[in-house]
């Protein structure tokens, strides 16, 4: 009987926890691009480039001067890679960065600060 | 102690009564293992009460539980319910069937005591989970069949089996138990034929021969005089005596069933009055009342006489009067005054002029939720077209509550039914008054034959004589026919001028009502060969 | 005390007390958020006038024993059938209405025949079986109101579309002949349909009146104890038939009623869900499965279309939205659940 | 089966057959006509079908525990219906996507299902006898409860993240919220596709699993309590069975499964109608079971797939033929609605004449063995 009830309760507590791993793996998440000018304390960084856009190896396109993108990404651990383009040709200028969501959050990435390395370069919103 | 050994069962000084009124007097009986004991007795002798005690029988605490102690297998037992006592060991084969008609042998048999396979799934839902183990509940059914000696498909389902094979699965359910100590068969054999009858009797001598005792009550006195091995005569709740078979006779039993006491009948006085031409005449009529069927029997009534119907319950003598009246499907030859009469009409029936009291007075006689003076009218208003006032040439036919009311207080006085006034509602009045009421329902359709039915049951003893006086009154004053059928034979003798005893579904014997107690005991148990010439010269006159 | 009060629950039926003081409340509270009490009470009056017949048409049939009429569409439509008839032909005002009610009794004794033969074939299942029937033969009409040769051009579609219109007017045949028949008006809100409440007055009246006869007796007898009515010599059948021929033609002219004083004849799919309102009305009014009676119909209906016509007005001032059709179905099904399970309970 | 052969004792068994699925034969003619009517390309016509057994069949399935208890046509799987879809309504509020969100919606909806189960099972105890009308009434009831929740409730009690699921007044669930984000993904998991038709092989796995499942169940302890309850209330208890318990879990059990049911139905359509979505879930699996040629005391697997097939041939084609036949869709859809409902009142109305006849059958053979015994 003892048995049966741990098995019971196992069971419980797994499920709980399948639904909690589910709900994390199975959010929509929205992520904005932006390629355009930023000002980070003082200094200004200017969108002066055009970048083609990857997220989770999927492409999501090109982005003008002062463009943006929007794309819907599922699940927590995302990647996205940025190249520039000079003259209708990939410059083979890369720039790849690692982002986590936590629930119900969406972001806004800025191209030229990630580009520059900064740490604004991404902004979670809600 | 050495009691324990000698005795599986030992009930001591058992009493119970339900609300003051004793029905179970210092009942002794022990049962020796292995030993098969015969249970006799009238209705309301005791044997249902004290077979319900023994199992523990839910009715038996809702009441107030009993006096006295059961020693059941070496230790004292009260049975909280009948599964305890199932547990305990004890077995029970009821008379009315009790299985699934759509399930085979098999399943019935093993009825939720299927053998399982364990899986996984029972661990999170419980072993109801579990998957019955066929193969091994076809091992077992067979095994508990072969005991009974019979030929029974275990595959078969039991609705396409002949009848009497049903009762068969009973009693191997119960000889599946590995526990069995102790078998009960209440009337087993009531719908078996000869044949099949003389199977189950051999299965229980087989059972008791491999150390299980059973109790066997039963009415068919034959039977228990040939298998048992000791007699328990019960009578108004007590012991009247314990007989060994081999040293008894049907007679001694019957008359310690049904006692001497002289009952005194009101023919005793006068001689009988002479017999005038025939009223009711019926030719093999058969029944189909549940529990109270009748088996083609065949009688005649003669004008202006009180009849009564005797035997034990269940043995039919309700269903002659319910058949006649169209309320339960009936086949047969009936004639009333010489003329045929159609069968399953109660209106033709009742325009014939005959009438019945029910005996179920709540559930047939009365509509207890309206107002007495309707309940005496309704009737002979539907039938007879009384209490209406006709407006539009008949078109409407309105109820004249004036003529209503004048009866109803008329009867009310006649019958002293005892009552606020006559709008009460008959749901509020006593049982007693409630039959005087079913009474004076029939009256007012002034019959030529009333056939009533248990008129006496569950009413105090001052209404009953008066319920009998009535009867007697409107007898002799306007010479109605009263076709009486009654379970308490005393009152049967009080006032009827011949009783008929019916015994599975037939009227075995017709008696005067001096004849010796005795002479009925012998026709409820089924022993018509003593009584033939009784029967035979009732014939001639 | 508080065993008197549990037995007062027990008897009126929890839900009753409840919904009896959620009307008290609406009352009481109508005043404070403004709305006028003269104005809803008239509601009250002119929407009792309106099903007060569609409830009565449940009784008969529920004292013969067949449960509740879960079947009342059968009797609509024969009505929408007497109704279309009589604006077929042109007649108008009472001349219109009662040939309306003529043809319309024509048909439910038939349709009414028809279903208690079928309902005497499957004793004990009536309620489910008749919910169904009722359903089906609705949406068979809607078959029929688009193949049935009518012509009024009132009542078939103006433009191409063939058959008939979902909703017809009433106005200029027979629209509130019964209400404003010698109406009373009594001061500026309320106008006292008499017209209506007589009609409806005069039709319980026959109602009563035909359960003081010998059949209506007879019928009483079948209902309440089948078993005593045939050992009586009651044929149990022929007064169910009857009972549910009653209740069809009854049901028949309510439905004609309700017409006339709403103004417009309802086809197609309207009439699907009638019956349920009726017959959570007549529990409310305090009836049961197998019994009601004339009270009940009366007391029933004031509830129910006091409930109908507070909640939107009331509830809607204190929460800026509707709730009527929520509570409304909460309401009436509850109340039609609570029935159906109450007499097992008792019987235990 | 049992009961046919008994009573075949009767009736001739060719007119008993007749009667006895009159209902799924008079369907077959119906369609038979109708289909060449309807003009419809076998193409066309071969997906409808496909796709409607893939979306129907589970709900459909939901139906036969009950029936194996003897508690008639189940009308409370709207109730698993409505569970359903208050799961699915989290998930999207949450914007659970895809696979996990599919079976979040399960996992979420689930215990509601056993819960609302739960209620109907001791409602219909207490109506024994009638438990099919008060099954019904019991789903409307609750349909009722159902708006107070989504209507009312979210977004003032429940919190509801997203607005845009909401009503422009902030707070009840929107007529109509559209279940993009798992759209067909049960279906499409495993992608196959036949001469351009695209069948749904993990649905119809799912379908094959429950079809075992249910056939498993039957042989279990359980069922055979079940079984032995849908036969005789007082037998089972006399034989120490728990009916009430029994019957309240094949009420559970067939809510549960209901809810999974709506949710495979929902997740194949793509929009949810908030409000209407499970109003009529009981009506049309009734119709197709007993189509089917399913009665209220006997519904097994075959019945199910019969009935979903010629239940909604009839669906697809009636509007057509209507429409070549009148001139009028309309008349077509007018149609099939009294075709649902008329089905359920014939058959149902069917069973309990027979139960009535055969009642009486029984008794005549008893009495028969009767004489026959004691007529010597």
């Amino acid at each position: 009987m003892r048995k049966r009830i741990i098995i019971r309760t196992t069971l419980v507590a797994v499920l709980i926890l399948i639904g909690i791993f589910l709900y994390t793996i199975g959010q929509e998440h929205k992520v904005i691009i932006d390629n355009k000018d930023i000002i980070v304390n003082g200094n200004t960084y200017n969108a002066s480039t055009v970048y083609k856009i990857w997220v989770d190896n999927q492409e999501i396109g090109v982005i003008e001067k002062n463009g943006r993108a929007v794309t819907k990404v599922t699940g927590v651990s995302h990647k996205i890679v940025i190249e520039a383009i000079s003259d209708q040709a990939l410059s083979g200028e890369k720039h790849e960065r690692i982002f986590k969501f936590k629930s119900n959050e969406g972001a806004v990435i800025n191209i030229p600060a990630m580009v520059n390395a900064l740490n604004e370069w991404i902004d979670k919103t809600n | 102690m050495e009691s324990k050994e000698k005795y599986l069962l030992k009930m001591e000084q058992v009493n119970k009564d339900f609300y003051g009124n004793k029905v179970l007097k210092n009942i002794n009986i022990s049962v020796r293992p292995g030993e098969i004991i015969g249970l006799v007795g009238e209705n309301g002798a005791g044997k249902s009460t004290l077979m319900n005690i023994l199992f523990g029988n839910p009715i038996i605490h809702e009441t107030g539980g009993f006096e006295g102690k059961i020693i059941f297998d070496g230790k004292e037992v009260n049975f909280a319910s009948p599964f305890d006592a199932i547990d305990a060991g004890i077995g029970m084969v009821h008379q009315e069937f009790i299985f699934i008609p759509g399930f085979t042998a098999t399943e019935n048999i093993l009825l939720n005591k299927e053998p399982t396979k364990y899986n996984f799934i029972s661990e999170i839902f419980g072993d109801k989970l579990n998957l019955l183990n066929r193969e091994e509940m076809k091992r077992r059914a067979i095994e508990a069949i072969k005991i009974l000696e019979i030929e029974l498909d275990p595959e078969m389902v039991v609705k396409e089996m002949p009848i009497g094979h049903k009762q068969f699965i009973e009693i191997a359910r119960e000889i599946d138990r590995k526990s069995l100590k102790l078998l009960v068969l209440d009337e087993p054999t009531a719908v078996l034929t000869e044949s099949e009858a003389g199977i189950v009797m051999k299965a229980i001598k087989k059972l008791a021969a491999q150390g299980i005792s059973v109790i066997f009550i039963s009415h068919r006195l034959q039977e228990i005089l040939d298998s048992c091995d000791r007699i328990i005569v019960l009578k108004d709740g007590s012991v009247q005596k314990e007989l060994i078979p081999s040293e008894t006779n049907p007679r001694e039993v019957a008359e310690y069933m049904i006692g001497h006491e002289l009952t005194k009948s009101i023919w005793e006085s006068k001689e009988l009055r002479k017999i005038s031409d025939t009223i009711l005449e019926v030719n093999n009529l058969w029944v189909d009342m549940p529990g109270e069927q009748v088996n083609g029997t065949s009688f005649k009534v003669s004008r202006g006489e009180i009849f009564g119907i005797g035997g034990l319950t269940g043995q039919g003598k309700l269903g002659i009067a319910n058949g006649i009246m169209g309320l339960y499907p009936a086949e047969g030859e009936v004639k009333f005054k010489g003329k045929p009469i159609y069968l399953n009409n109660s209106k033709y029936v009742l325009e014939q002029g005959m009438a019945f009291v029910s005996e179920d007075r709540r559930g047939l006689g009365l509509l207890l939720d309206q107002p007495i003076f309707e309940n005496i009218t309704f009737t002979a208003m539907q039938i007879k077209d009384k209490f209406l006032k006709c407006f539009l040439g008949g078109l409407i036919k309105w109820s004249d509550d004036k003529a209503m009311i004048k009866i109803t207080k008329e009867y009310i006085d006649s019958l002293q039914i005892k009552c606020e006034n006559e709008k009460q509602l008959a749901r509020e009045l006593s049982g007693g008054n409630q039959q005087k009421l079913c009474m004076a329902k029939v009256f007012v359709l002034q019959p030529e034959l009333i056939f009533v039915s248990e008129p006496t049951r569950g009413i105090d003893v001052g209404a009953k004589s008066l319920v009998l006086d009535t009867l007697r009154e409107y007898n002799s004053k306007y010479g109605i026919t009263i076709i009486m059928a009654s379970s308490e034979l005393v009152e049967l003798r009080s006032i009827c001028e011949r009783i008929a005893i019916v015994d599975e579904g037939r009227v075995t014997g017709i008696l005067p009502p001096t004849a010796k107690s005795v002479e009925f005991g012998l026709l409820m148990l089924g022993k018509k060969s003593e009584i033939e010439e009784v029967v035979t010269n009732e014939g001639k006159d | 005390m508080k065993e008197k009060i549990k037995s007062i629950i027990n008897s009126v039926g929890l839900p009753r007390i409840i919904i009896f003081f959620f009307l008290i409340s609406l009352f009481v509270l109508a005043p404070f958020v403004g709305v006028s009490l003269d104005t809803s009470l008239n509601d009250v009056i002119v929407r009792f006038g309106m099903n007060g017949l569609l409830v009565l048409s449940l009784m008969p049939m529920v004292k013969a024993g067949c449960g509740l009429n879960f079947g009342l569409q059968l009797g609509i439509i024969a009505g929408l059938l007497g109704a279309l008839t009589s604006i077929e032909m042109e007649i108008v005002g009472f001349a219109g209405f009662f040939t309306a009610v003529g043809v319309a009794i024509f048909f439910a004794v038939i349709l009414g025949f028809l279903y208690g033969t079928l309902l005497n074939k499957i004793k004990g299942d009536e309620m489910v079986v008749a919910t169904y029937v009722g359903f089906s033969s609705i949406s068979f009409m809607c078959i029929m109101w688009l193949i049935l040769p009518f012509k009024s051009p009132n009542m078939i579609w103006a433009y191409g579309g063939s058959g008939l219109r979902t909703t017809i007017n009433t106005q200029g045949y027979w629209f509130h002949v019964l209400t404003d028949f010698l109406k009373i008006n009594i001061g500026n809100h309320i106008t006292f349909p008499t017209g209506t409440i007589l009609f409806f007055a005069l039709l319980t009246f026959l109602v009563w009146a035909f359960f003081r006869t010998k059949i209506g007796s007879a019928i009483i007898a079948a209902g309440s104890n089948p078993a005593y009515a045939k050992s009586c010599g009651v044929s149990v059948n022929k007064m169910r038939i009857v009972s549910v021929i009653l209740s069809t033609v009854i049901a028949a002219i309510g439905i004609i009623v309700y017409q006339e004083s709403f103004g417009f004849i309802q086809l197609y799919t309207a009439p699907l869900y009638m019956a349920f309102p009726a017959i959570a009305a007549l529990l409310l009014g305090g009836a049961s499965t197998e019994k009601a009676s004339i009270k009940n119909v009366i007391i029933g209906v004031f509830l129910f279309q006091g409930i109908l016509t507070m909640t939107p007005s009331v509830i809607n001032n204190i929460i800026q939205s509707d709730m009527s059709e929520t509570i409304r179905i909460i309401v009436s099904n509850g109340m039609i659940v609570y029935a159906l399970t109450r007499r097992i309970e008792r019987a235990r | 089966m049992m009961k046919k052969q008994s009573s075949s004792k009767k009736m001739n068994p060719g007119v008993y057959f007749l009667i006895n699925y009159s209902v799924p034969i008079i369907f077959t003619i119906l369609v038979a006509f109708a289909i060449p009517l309807s003009k419809l390309s076998a193409n066309y016509f071969v997906t409808e079908i496909m796709i409607r057994l893939s979306r129907n069949s589970f709900l459909i399935l939901a139906l036969l525990i009950p029936v194996m208890a003897g508690m008639g046509m189940n009308f409370g799987i709207v109730l698993g219906a409505m569970a359903g879809e208050i799961g699915l309504i989290f998930i999207t509020d949450w914007q659970i996507v895809g696979m996990p969100g599919f079976l979040l919606a399960i996992l979420i909806s689930t215990p509601l299902a056993i819960i609302f189960g739960y209620f109907a099972g001791i409602v219909l105890n207490r109506a024994k006898g009638r438990e099919m009308v008060t099954g019904f009434m019991v789903s409307f009831f609750m349909n009722g409860i159902y708006q107070l929740i989504v209507l009312y409730g979210m977004g003032n009690i429940i919190p509801i993240l997203n607005p845009s699921i909401l009503l422009p007044r902030g707070y009840g669930i929107r007529n109509a919220i559209s279940l993009i984000g798992i759209r067909q993904v049960l279906d499409k998991l495993i992608p196959l596709k036949i001469g351009g038709i695209l069948i749904p092989v993990a649905t119809f796995l799912v379908i094959t699993t429950l079809c075992v499942f249910i056939a498993w169940f039957r042989k279990t302890k359980l069922g055979q309590n079940m079984r032995t309850v849908g036969q005789d209330n007082e037998v089972a208890r006399i034989s120490g069975i728990n009916v009430e318990r029994t019957r309240i879990l094949s009420i559970v059990i067939s809510t549960v499964l209901a809810c999974y049911g709506q949710i495979i139905f929902l997740q194949n359509i793509g929009t949810m109608n908030t409000y209407n979505s499970h109003e009529q879930v009981g009506v049309f699996a009734i119709a197709a079971l007993l189509v089917g040629g399913a009665s209220v005391a006997k519904a097994n697997i075959p019945h199910v797939f019969i009935g979903v097939i010629l239940f909604h041939t009839m669906f697809v084609v009636s509007p057509r033929a209507g429409k070549e036949l009148m001139g009028q869709a309309q008349l077509g859809e007018y149609f099939r609605v009294f075709v649902s409902y008329g089905v359920i009142a014939f058959s149902l109305a069917l069973y309990a004449w027979r139960k009535r006849v055969e009642k009486e059958n029984e008794r005549k053979k008893i009495m028969g063995y009767r004489k026959s015994i004691l007529v010597k």
